[in-house]
């Protein structure tokens, strides 16, 4: 049994959240400039991603979805090589083979990024019975979003977990928009957690543009799974501030609603709220930004300079 | 003629589908925000957004279809027409035969596929065969904008469930579309090239792979001639029949895996109708028995290129020479 | 516009249910005897069949599940003809093509059954829209069972139809079995109408077994679809007292259970409150039962005395 | 040898493999009413009857054999595959592939499948081509009641996704069964009865009717080899080769339909590999491109039966020599 994770100050969120914008960023640019394909950023959602995953034991298990990157580096990953594993290169978390879409890393025990939205939903059940069998306490993260939960898979995999007692934190990362589709011509309630008296199961919402908030709410579910075996639904409420995949010009999104997720931002508020409180110097800031831009002008050298993967990969690892 | 993309040309086939026929809707997850013209001239009743659930999108064109309306559903990208099998397969290609004729299911469902995004296996799968397999469905995957433009009018008006698959390489690459209503019959090959040594048979981008090989091969002295399938279910085996039996020598090429693909219904076709005269073996060049991966240097790999297939006409023809030799 | 439907009497009810019964037991004798493939009867739930056939008007229309035989019986179907169906009879509805699993009658309204279990839910939402893109004010009687309340298409299609506000009248007739496994295997609430709540649409529970009460609630739930052009579901709660599919000697079934539910059945609990209110008397009990009796023997040797479909049948009606 | 029914057989292939690994478990909508026995010995956790929900079954297999379990799921009939084909197709076919060979997907999926009872195309429908198709899965259909055993347990030991398909026909007809730890490996053909004028290929029920038709034609002076494959994906792609070689003659049967059926790849696999030792035609024998009705006869008449494939096999034989005395 892993101990249970410190609780991180929200200085720590900061510079992760730093971290992860920056690289989505980068790697958006870098599909702008033909280096690498089209990508699915989660700008916008930082706070909802290392909120929860630093809830997470390190022995918990996670699987997430096409908007995978800030869990995937709030769980540790390497940007260098997920940077490598965006451009194809055989440095790669998975050689090249996934691209942005796909990314596994056992080592971090990311299981899955589903590109297939609804994919993530449809594993975490078996994943979490795997942990139960073998009589561990872990927990199963499974981040999906707002689309994800119209998908019939969502109401197979929250009742058969439900069924079944399996420990899987259910997080809907609901961010008002599903690709070029905005939530509430989907769905008539406002909020996915209150389906989860559906499946006898409790669920709650949470702002998913505070870390802090984020953190607190997924500890509090973490620990009643691990106590009462039962899975739990948490729906980070937050906005997905760019497009839906590069290139997208949000051409279709309403100007007042952008604008007041904008003011929202959940970098610039926790910064400004840190500056002010004085919890963070203006050198402190400086020097996040200064190490957040070192680790990615390595990370992006590292994966431009990788090579690609030979031919012989085109075949490999189909079957075991 | 106008110079348009294959894109362009499926916009304009909805529309005027839907301005010829009153019962012609389409949905699918962002469509009426990727479309806003048919919504605008259309009203927001027949070109809607759904939410995202590829099974009950299948599933209300099936209805729809089965009670008097003509849907074209937009499914993104084919992995994920694996969450609407059940409604496509199930129902709408087989209802009609179980309720002994009572009922037809006129849909068209469109879905994306290939290699060319580097977006990897769940969204470049090439799963075309799966519904040649399937009973009371018919398939269609064009290779020139002119195609997509009339196969999509066809399809829309034919009284069956089409699959209608867009190869992505292809989508927004601008090609000519004849002016007018110009409808392509479904189940009708076009003769790309012709030729009377060896028989190219393809479907979607790799036609023009063949076309490439063939100019090649014509610098060569080897008069190869292309058959783009278009329709692969109807598929015109008369076309197909009739090129093999003039040339003696068949290349069967596409993208789609190898095992089971479509290729291996021309081959086996073409082995039991037109064995007299084949003149040598038939040849299959076909993706890999593998998944598609992101990287672009292994996606481009794993689509049969011009090269391979000239060099797979050579070696049929070839072949064919040093047995009459021998 | 057709008129609403009469509000039928409960004698009415009782024979239409007595003929159900009867049917379905012949069906399953004539299974036993080798003269017709298995059948999945509904004896037990007829008082759900009948309530809400009869609520229904004319020009509304049905999908139904592979437990059909009631649903079409009581909207008038033909025994001869269902019976010639059942027995693979050129006669039947669908000339022997569809057999026990799939009958579907046009002239019935009857659009579907559906043996692949949610089929009817996904076809529900587009016959509906078929029917309010005409600009007619008929509903869709949608009827499936509890189990395929657990399948991803029933998430779908009560979502799909909330938000495109589809007139259907889903009809969960919870049966308390799904095949060889217990509903409360299958699920932690009791009750599949609360699950609406998630939809933003609006459900109810109702005693199966009690056709009348049956009738009223649906009548009420359609008018409510008429006038909010939103779906509804409602649930009957009754019980499958025969076995799965024929043969099946319910040797899984709890003794009790099945024994408490016997004791509901609601043919006989009609018949003798009936009987003993008066309101029907033995003479008029002694002439439904011979006319029934009169009307299946009809059909019996109707369907027997039927010809088998000719083989060019086999590839007849792929292609329209 | 004990005379047993392929259910039983099926049962004791669990048992056994049960017993040996502690990780295999089993899973379905009513697997654990139905093999009581197996919830007997081996626990609730290990039996387990599931919701109504084929998605998620095969999903949870998938997530569980990615994480050290060994699952085995009835997904009860082929149709409701349909219901499961993204969790199959797109998490255990590909993400092996795709995590670059991170994890592996020990998982067995078994559906009942074909004619015999009457259930119609919603039940009986043979879908086994799409699967072998599809990358990264492997697919066994077997005849035989010692087939089924070793099958299954060889299908449990396999590290991959093994699609398991139970004929019904085949299901509740006794057959021998060796004692003991018998296991058949996936990917071997087996050679039902030795001849040398004609190969009849064939897996499932139609190797019966291959093997009756063999007798008539014996009796006529026609030497029929008969090949069961088995193992659909991989298939023994040398025992076949080896066979029309020797014989210079293929009819392949089966009851799947026909177009892009996995006779369609044996077919187009000889027309490439043993093109210069066929003396004939190949022949296909298969299901109409229909669904399957209800009605008894018209069950019966979708299924490749012995005497058409004599008459076949007659025709093949005829043919040649018709065409060397030419
Ligand atoms: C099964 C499936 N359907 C459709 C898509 C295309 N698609 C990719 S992301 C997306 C929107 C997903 O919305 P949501 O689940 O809310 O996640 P978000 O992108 O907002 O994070 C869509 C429609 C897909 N990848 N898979
Ligand atoms: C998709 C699908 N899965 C499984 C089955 C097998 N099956 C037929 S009926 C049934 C139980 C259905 O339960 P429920 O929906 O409650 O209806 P009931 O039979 O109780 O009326 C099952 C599992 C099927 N026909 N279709
Ligand atoms: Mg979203
Ligand atoms: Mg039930």
């Amino acid at each position: 049994m892993s101990t249970s994770p410190a609780v991180p100050g929200p200085a720590a969120f900061l510079e992760q959240m730093m971290l992860i914008r920056a690289f989505e960023e980068r790697s958006a640019a870098s599909f702008a400039e033909g280096r690498s394909p089209g990508t699915c950023t989660c700008v916008g959602q930082e706070a909802s991603a290392v909120g929860v995953v630093a809830a997470l034991r390190e022995d918990d298990l996670i699987l997430t979805n096409h908007r995978s990157a800030g869990h995937l580096l709030a769980r540790g990953a390497d940007p260098g090589r997920l940077m490598a594993e965006i451009m194809g290169r055989s440095t790669g978390y998975c050689g090249g083979k996934s691209g942005t879409l796909h990314v596994s890393a056992k080592e971090l025990g990311v299981i899955l990024t589903s590109t297939i939205v609804g994919g993530e939903l449809s594993l975490a059940p078996g994943v979490a019975l795997s942990l139960s069998m073998k009589g561990s306490d872990a927990v199963v993260a499974c981040f999906f979003g707002d689309g994800a939960a119209c998908e019939g898979i969502f109401h197979e995999a929250l009742n058969l977990a439900a069924v079944w007692k399996l420990p899987v934190l259910f997080v809907c990362e609901n961010n008002e928009w599903q690709a070029f589709v905005h939530r509430r011509e989907t769905m008539l309630t406002e909020n996915i957690a209150s389906r989860a008296a559906g499946y006898g199961i409790e669920g709650r919402t949470v702002d998913g543009n505070d870390a802090e908030a984020v953190f607190a709410a997924a500890a509090e579910a973490v620990e009643r799974i691990r106590e009462t075996k039962t899975p739990f639904l948490l729906e980070t409420k937050t906005y997905r501030l760019r497009g839906h995949f590069e290139p997208d010009d949000q051409g279709y999104v309403d100007k007042d609603e952008l604008a007041t997720w904008r003011a929202r931002d959940p970098i610039a508020t926790l910064r400004s709220r840190l500056l002010s409180s004085g919890a963070l110097t203006t050198g402190e800031a400086a020097a996040m930004d200064r190490r957040v831009a070192e680790r990615l002008d390595a990370a992006f050298s590292f994966a431009a300079g990788s090579p690609w993967p030979s031919l012989d990969q085109l075949t490999t690892n189909v079957y075991a | 003629m106008r110079t348009i993309t294959p894109y362009d040309a499926i916009g304009e086939a909805l529309a005027e589908e839907m301005r010829r026929d009153a019962t012609v809707l389409a949905f699918g997850e962002g469509i009426a925000t990727k479309r806003h013209d048919l919504v605008a001239e259309f009203g927001a009743a027949r070109v809607r957004n759904t939410p995202l659930a590829e099974g009950i999108i299948a599933g209300t064109a099936a209805g729809a279809a089965a009670t008097g309306l003509r849907p074209v559903v937009d499914l993104l990208f084919a992995p994920f027409l694996t969450f609407s099998m059940e409604e496509i397969v199930n129902s709408a290609g087989k209802l009609r035969f179980l309720s002994g004729g009572q009922f037809s299911f006129p849909m068209v469902a469109m879905a994306m596929t290939g290699a060319g995004w580097g977006v990897g296996a769940q969204h470049n799968h090439n799963v075309e065969a799966w519904f040649v397999h399937s009973p009371g469905l018919k398939v269609v995957m064009p290779s020139t904008a002119a195609d997509f433009k009339g196969l999509m009018k066809s399809s829309i008006r034919d009284d069956n469930p089409v699959l209608f698959f867009l190869d992505v390489a292809l989508l927004h690459t601008p090609g000519e579309v004849p002016d007018g209503d110009h409808l392509v019959p479904l189940g009708k090959a076009a003769i790309r090239r012709p030729g009377s040594d060896v028989t190219l048979v393809s479907y979607a981008k790799t036609v023009h792979g063949c076309v490439a090989a063939a100019e090649t091969l014509a610098a060569e002295g080897i008069s190869a001639e292309v058959v783009d399938l278009r329709s692969l279910k109807p598929w015109d085996e008369e076309a197909v029949l009739a090129s093999v039996r003039k040339t003696g020598r068949l290349v069967v090429v596409h993208e789609a895996s190898r095992t089971c693909g479509v290729g291996a219904e021309i081959a086996a076709t073409v082995a039991e109708e037109a064995f007299a005269s084949l003149r040598t073996p038939i040849v299959r060049l076909a993706g890999p028995d593998a998944p598609a991966a992101s990287s672009w240097v292994l996606e481009q790999a794993f689509v049969p290129q011009a090269d391979a297939i000239a060099e797979a006409a050579r070696g049929a023809v070839a072949r064919t020479l040093s047995l009459a030799t021998a």
